[in-house]
């Protein structure tokens, strides 16, 4: 952002530098890794089980998040401060989710009952039976 | 990019005018409004702000004179209908929080003072600082020009809860509603934008020697407080967008004949809404902290305890949000668990309260003008701070939500933020900002005539919420148990009240023109502080210093034994 | 016993008074603790005014003798704090989690700008043909356990008996139980205290507490058929 | 006319870069409070894995798109190396080839959703659609800010100057890969 700055940055990158040139795994090899990632969490599915689906899908996409954060964006060789602060941010949506889902998620509760969520539900399922999937 | 302008005298016009920024003199707005540095960007936000604060109180001032004398005819406004009387309620809400505490409070004093206070010639990004002006500036414009629409302003309350706030067929304005979507969610770019700045700012541009706990109090809370923001408003501005669809193409993210979820919002609005409150209460604290520590002469009770008292309070204020939807609709087995999250709040905020009391003990106070502030804000948020106790515990809540009881507690708490700090800060600052002393007779009458007229309009309200008088009605006719003859006199006393402490903020608006001119020259250090805002000339040229100062101790440094002055300054080597 | 509430309001339900019990707990704590941080501090500017040739003192507030003049203090707010929590979430269990089972159900549904309250009529069972379904008036017996089931058609509205200290909004597409027993007859007021538009400070209802055998009467003077009208 | 502030790091973290990564953390909570929101409702409703929910949406279209933006942020991070080596025209190139993988993107979204469009998805047809249209949307905001950035900046980094922006772009960029990298399994695989 600044003439300075730049000079500065550089020093700052110095530093760096050579971790990046010295141990820093190689970008194509991360490359590759994600993309033989990817091609797990599209065979995942075929399978058809749930849960393999859900590892396939969503254990794989934080294996990938944290390659592309690590070695992309080197969070490996940055300041501690920026993963907690960034953890911290994910951690707020942690909280949020825990807080806000026992009303949204859920459809009834204590004294309390969502019909139009529940009818919802039974319109569109009971919809699938009769009209099976006949799309692209 | 465009070259800061450089100003040694014109501090002063450049507050004259800046309130109305919205000239389209070529000139005029390369001076005032394409300027980057931080104190030209500090004083647009504090007169935009000022300016909104006007309009704000003029809404207050209609619809208390005619929930005071239903039916009459408000001079200078006229019959107040029902669909006018919730746009001023919604509007008065959302400006004063959004557009008066948080641009005065945040904006204006953390451009300000995070790069006098910590030693440095400019924000790090003058650019997006000045951009985060300008899209401030916009908001604003935005927001009012909601009024000037067909169908009239949105009127669906601050919170605005869909499903009323996402159908037309419902709130009756089709236009007001998503104009006012849209000015809120500019606004939150805007500070989105400042924040990354003055936590940036503060992390990295420190002067030479000040390590962090040697900043001083109203910057560490200034940069709490930018985060706080940054974590919670993300939610609420993905929320907007939503919502802001719900309103123009009919999705139905929060309409329950479509498969979406009203409650969805509440949640999404307090995981921002509570926090924010933080977020203006933490800046006006430290303002309070330099005032009393200054103006008695005295270090601070425990500045690690202030900060880790603060830091707790930020933490825990992302726990309690619920606590506005005890009886909302959300799940009672829930409310549990909030209403032990926001009693425990109340630890660290008294133990913050306890610490500035301390500070008090053994000092040699001068009732200054500010002083006089400060104490009046500590007086009068104690009394905000433990009504709230009603509020969290749910089984009182029961009874007082939604009445003038919330209303009285949360104006106990907003008044003292937004004005009492605010008014602290200028009065404390304005030597440095403009080079002039304010008077000091004309500044002790504002003070009682606004400080004594604020307790005689919530008092009132208090007690109207006792009474269980719940919140935006736009007559009582129709509750027997409201139209009693006693309550109608609690009115009139409350809105009385109100009127007189809007008059005297003329006395303050002359007192300050008038010492620009005619205010005794002030010199650097006219209180004898000891930050390294006082060590730059009054006011400070762009860059602030000839050659930027270094830092040798803590901010708080008064009456040390052994020393004959009562102060040393942060930057004085020995 | 005579609480601070009913100076302003009679309390007409049996939670009334554990309502008010918790408002008069939290009254006194924060009232002593306001009244004398109130008391310390200005006593404190009054103490300590500038006198000359007195020096101000020099107290860091960091080592332990001056710490414990807070954490004193904190140790007490936070045994007050479980005191509250205690006495509201008791409070708040009875009130909106624990029903005790209804003698009738009642359904209340809100909409812009009136409320309709379904009474179960003389079989009292709610959706058949004698439900009696009136605007802006609830008609209740005195020392009966009554539930509500709480609708919107259209925004959120909010179910306020001030004289039972109720309230409870209402929210579209969900059904809310609520439950309450008048304890007084007479004639109440029934507010909306949720915005809910234009009309939300228009849409007043009143609540109808009677007698066993003026209830009664009631029943019997409303004639089936034309009632259910009123609820399609 | 740069401030003496923007040249001063106190964390040891260069000022842009620290920005960058405040920016990025707010942007976190504004994706996450739409994904959780979303992820509720996936949750609370089984039939958004239905036909006319996420049913139909197409794999391979999402599958191809994560391919093109993890190729971009490969394209991106070589930018960056060659900047530190002080290369600039390397660097703009990369920095173009970078773009040209965000416009690919673009493309390919464009005759997705049309071709849903036109299937009669459109941003009103039920919740799913609804969640589905608005993070997409917003994400490819990003894209298009992220590509205009560039653009931006590659004249200067041809010509070696403010090489630093190089990394604060890749970062963002990488960022919103990374946003990707989640919405494709929410909004693709989970049927």
């Amino acid at each position: 952002m600044s003439d300075h700055g730049h000079a500065h940055d550089h020093k700052g990158h110095g530093d760096h530098g050579h971790g990046d040139h010295a141990d820093h795994p190689s970008y194509e090899k991360t490359y590759g890794i994600l993309l033989v990632l990817l091609l797990v969490s599209i065979a995942g599915p075929e399978i058809g089980i749930k849960w393999v689906t859900l590892v396939t899908a969503f254990g794989i996409a934080i294996v990938k998040a944290y390659l592309v954060a690590s070695r992309f964006m080197h969070l490996n060789i940055e300041k501690r401060i920026v993963s907690y602060l960034l953890l911290a941010a994910v951690a707020f949506l942690f909280l949020f989710f825990a807080g806000v889902s026992p009303d949204v998620m859920k459809h009834r509760g204590n004294n309390w009952e969502n019909m139009a969520a529940q009818d919802e539900v039974d319109r569109a399922t009971t919809e699938a039976h009769n009209a099976p999937a006949a799309h692209h | 990019m465009a070259t800061p302008i450089h100003e040694h005298h014109g501090e002063g016009d450049h507050g004259a005018h800046a309130h109305d920024d919205h000239h389209h003199d070529p000139g005029f707005v390369q001076k005032y409004l394409w300027s980057t540095d931080h104190k030209m960007i500090a004083m647009q936000y504090l007169f935009t702000g000022m300016f909104m604060a006007i309009i704000g109180g003029y809404m207050a001032y209609v619809f208390r004179v005619h929930l005071a004398y239903p039916g009459v005819h408000v001079p200078g406004f006229g019959q107040v209908n029902p669909a006018e009387y919730n746009s001023l309620v919604t509007n008065h809400g959302t400006i004063m929080i959004f557009w008066v505490a948080m641009p005065v409070l945040i904006a204006a004093l953390g451009n300000y003072l995070i790069p006098l206070m910590i030693g440095c010639d400019d924000m790090v990004f003058p650019r997006l600082n000045r951009l985060s002006y300008q899209i401030f500036l916009l908001s604003a414009i935005v927001l009012i020009a909601g009024f000037f629409v067909e169908g009239g302003a949105f009127g669906g309350a601050w919170t605005s809860y869909p499903p009323l706030s996402a159908k037309a067929q419902y709130n009756n304005t089709p236009l007001g509603a998503p104009i006012w979507l849209v000015a809120v969610a500019l606004e939150f770019i805007a500070f989105l934008l400042g924040g990354i700045n003055f936590v940036t700012t503060a992390m990295n541009s420190r002067a030479p020697g000040m390590k962090m706990f040697d900043m001083p109090i109203v910057i560490w809370m200034i940069v709490i407080a930018s985060i706080l923001f940054m974590a919670s408003v993300g939610p609420l501005f993905a929320g907007a967008i939503m919502l802001f669809f719900d309103q123009t193409v009919g999705t139905g993210f929060f309409d329950p004949n479509k498969g979406g979820d009203p409650i969805l919002w509440q949640h999404l609005f307090w995981f921002f809404g509570h926090p924010e409150v933080y977020v203006v209460l933490l800046p006006a604290l430290g303002v309070v902290a330099e005032v009393i520590t200054t103006f008695s002469r005295k270090k601070l009770f425990g500045y690690r305890t202030v900060l880790f008292t603060s830091f707790a309070t930020g933490l825990l204020s992302f726990f309690v949000w619920a606590h506005h939807q005890f009886i909302a609709g959300i799940d009672p087995r829930m409310a549990n668990v909030f209403t032990v999250t926001t009693v425990l709040i109340s630890v660290p905020i008294a133990e913050m309260m306890f610490v500035y009391i301390a500070t008090l003990y053994g000092g040699s106070i001068r009732l200054t003008t500010p002083m006089l502030w400060a104490l009046s804000f500590l007086v009068a948020f104690l009394i905000g701070g433990v009504t709230g106790i009603f509020l969290g515990a749910s089984g009182a809540d029961i009874y007082f939500h939604d009445t003038y009881f919330v209303l009285a507690h949360f104006h106990y708490t907003f008044v003292p933020i937004a004005i009492l700090a605010v008014f602290c800060a200028v009065t404390y600052w304005y030597p440095k900002m403009f080079g002039r002393m304010m008077n000091e007779t004309l500044g002790k009458i504002h003070f009682w005539l606004t400080f004594v007229p604020f307790n005689g309009i919530f008092i009132p309200l208090f007690i109207l919420g006792l009474g269980g008088q719940h919140r935006r009605i736009w007559s009582y006719e129709n509750f027997p148990e409201l139209s009693r003859p006693e309550y109608y006199s609690l009115r009139h006393f409350a809105s009385i009240s109100l009127i007189i402490m809007l008059v005297s903020q003329l006395i303050f608006i002359f007192n300050f023109f008038w010492s620009l001119k005619a205010g005794k020259v002030a010199g650097k250090n006219p209180w004898r502080a000891n930050t390294l805002e006082w060590t730059a000339d009054s006011p400070p040229p762009h860059g602030n210093w000839k050659e930027l100062p270094t830092c040798y101790r803590g901010p708080y440094e008064y009456s040390v034994p052994g020393r004959e002055s009562d102060y040393w300054p942060q930057d004085e080597k020995s | 016993m005579y609480t601070l509430i009913e100076r302003f309001l009679p309390a007409a339900s049996t939670y009334a008074h554990d309502i008010d019990g918790v408002i008069a707990l939290v009254a006194i704590i924060v009232g002593f603790w306001g009244v004398l941080a109130e008391v310390i501090l200005i006593g404190l500017v009054v103490a300590f005014r500038e006198k000359p040739g007195v020096k101000a003192q020099y107290i860091t507030g960091e080592q332990k003798s001056e710490m414990k003049w807070i954490a004193y203090p904190h140790h007490l707010v936070l045994l007050c704090d479980v005191l509250v929590i205690v006495a509201a979430v008791r409070v708040w269990y009875n009130v909106k989690q624990d029903l005790p089972p209804p003698d009738t159900t009642v359904r209340v549904i809100a909409q812009q700008w009136a409320w309709t309250f379904v009474h179960p009529g003389a079989d009292n069972k709610l959706d058949t043909a004698d439900d009696i379904a009136v605007n802006d008036e609830l008609r209740l017996e005195v020392n009966r356990t009554y539930h509500y089931k709480l609708e919107s058609r259209d925004v959120l509205h909010s179910f306020s008996i001030p004289v039972f200290r109720l309230k409870q909004d209402a929210i579209p597409g969900r059904v809310i139980t609520g439950w309450f027993e008048p304890t007084k007859t007479g004639t109440y007021d029934i507010q909306c205290t949720e915005m809910c538009g234009i009309g939300h400070g228009l849409m007043p209802a009143r609540v109808v507490i009677e007698s066993a055998d003026g209830h009664a009467a009631w029943i019997r003077s409303h004639r089936p058929d034309a009632s259910l009208a009123a609820v399609k | 006319m740069r401030p003496i502030a923007t040249t001063r790091s106190a964390t040891g973290i260069p000022t842009g870069r620290l920005a960058v990564w405040w920016v990025i953390a707010s942007e976190i909570v504004i994706f996450g409070g739409l994904l959780a929101s979303y992820l509720m409702h996936r949750l609370g409703h089984p039939e958004f894995a239905g036909p006319d929910f996420a049913g139909a949406t197409t794999t391979w279209i999402g599958a191809t798109n994560t391919f093109v933006l993890l190729t971009s942020s490969l394209f991106a991070v070589k930018a960056h190396d060659a900047a530190q080596k002080g290369n600039g025209p390397r660097a703009a190139n990369f920095l173009w080839c970078t773009f040209g993988g965000g416009a690919m993107f673009l493309c390919i979204k464009a005759m997705e959703w049309t071709q849903e469009i036109s299937h009669g998805y459109v941003i009103t047809k039920n919740a799913f659609w609804s969640f589905y249209y608005v993070a997409a949307g917003i994400h490819a905001s990003h894209v298009i800010g992220g590509m205009v950035i560039m653009a931006i900046l590659s004249s200067d980094v041809r010509n070696n100057r403010e090489l630093q922006r190089v990394e604060l772009i890749g970062n963002y960029w990488h960022f919103v890969d990374l946003i990707w990298i989640f919405l494709f399994p929410l909004l693709y695989i989970a049927k």
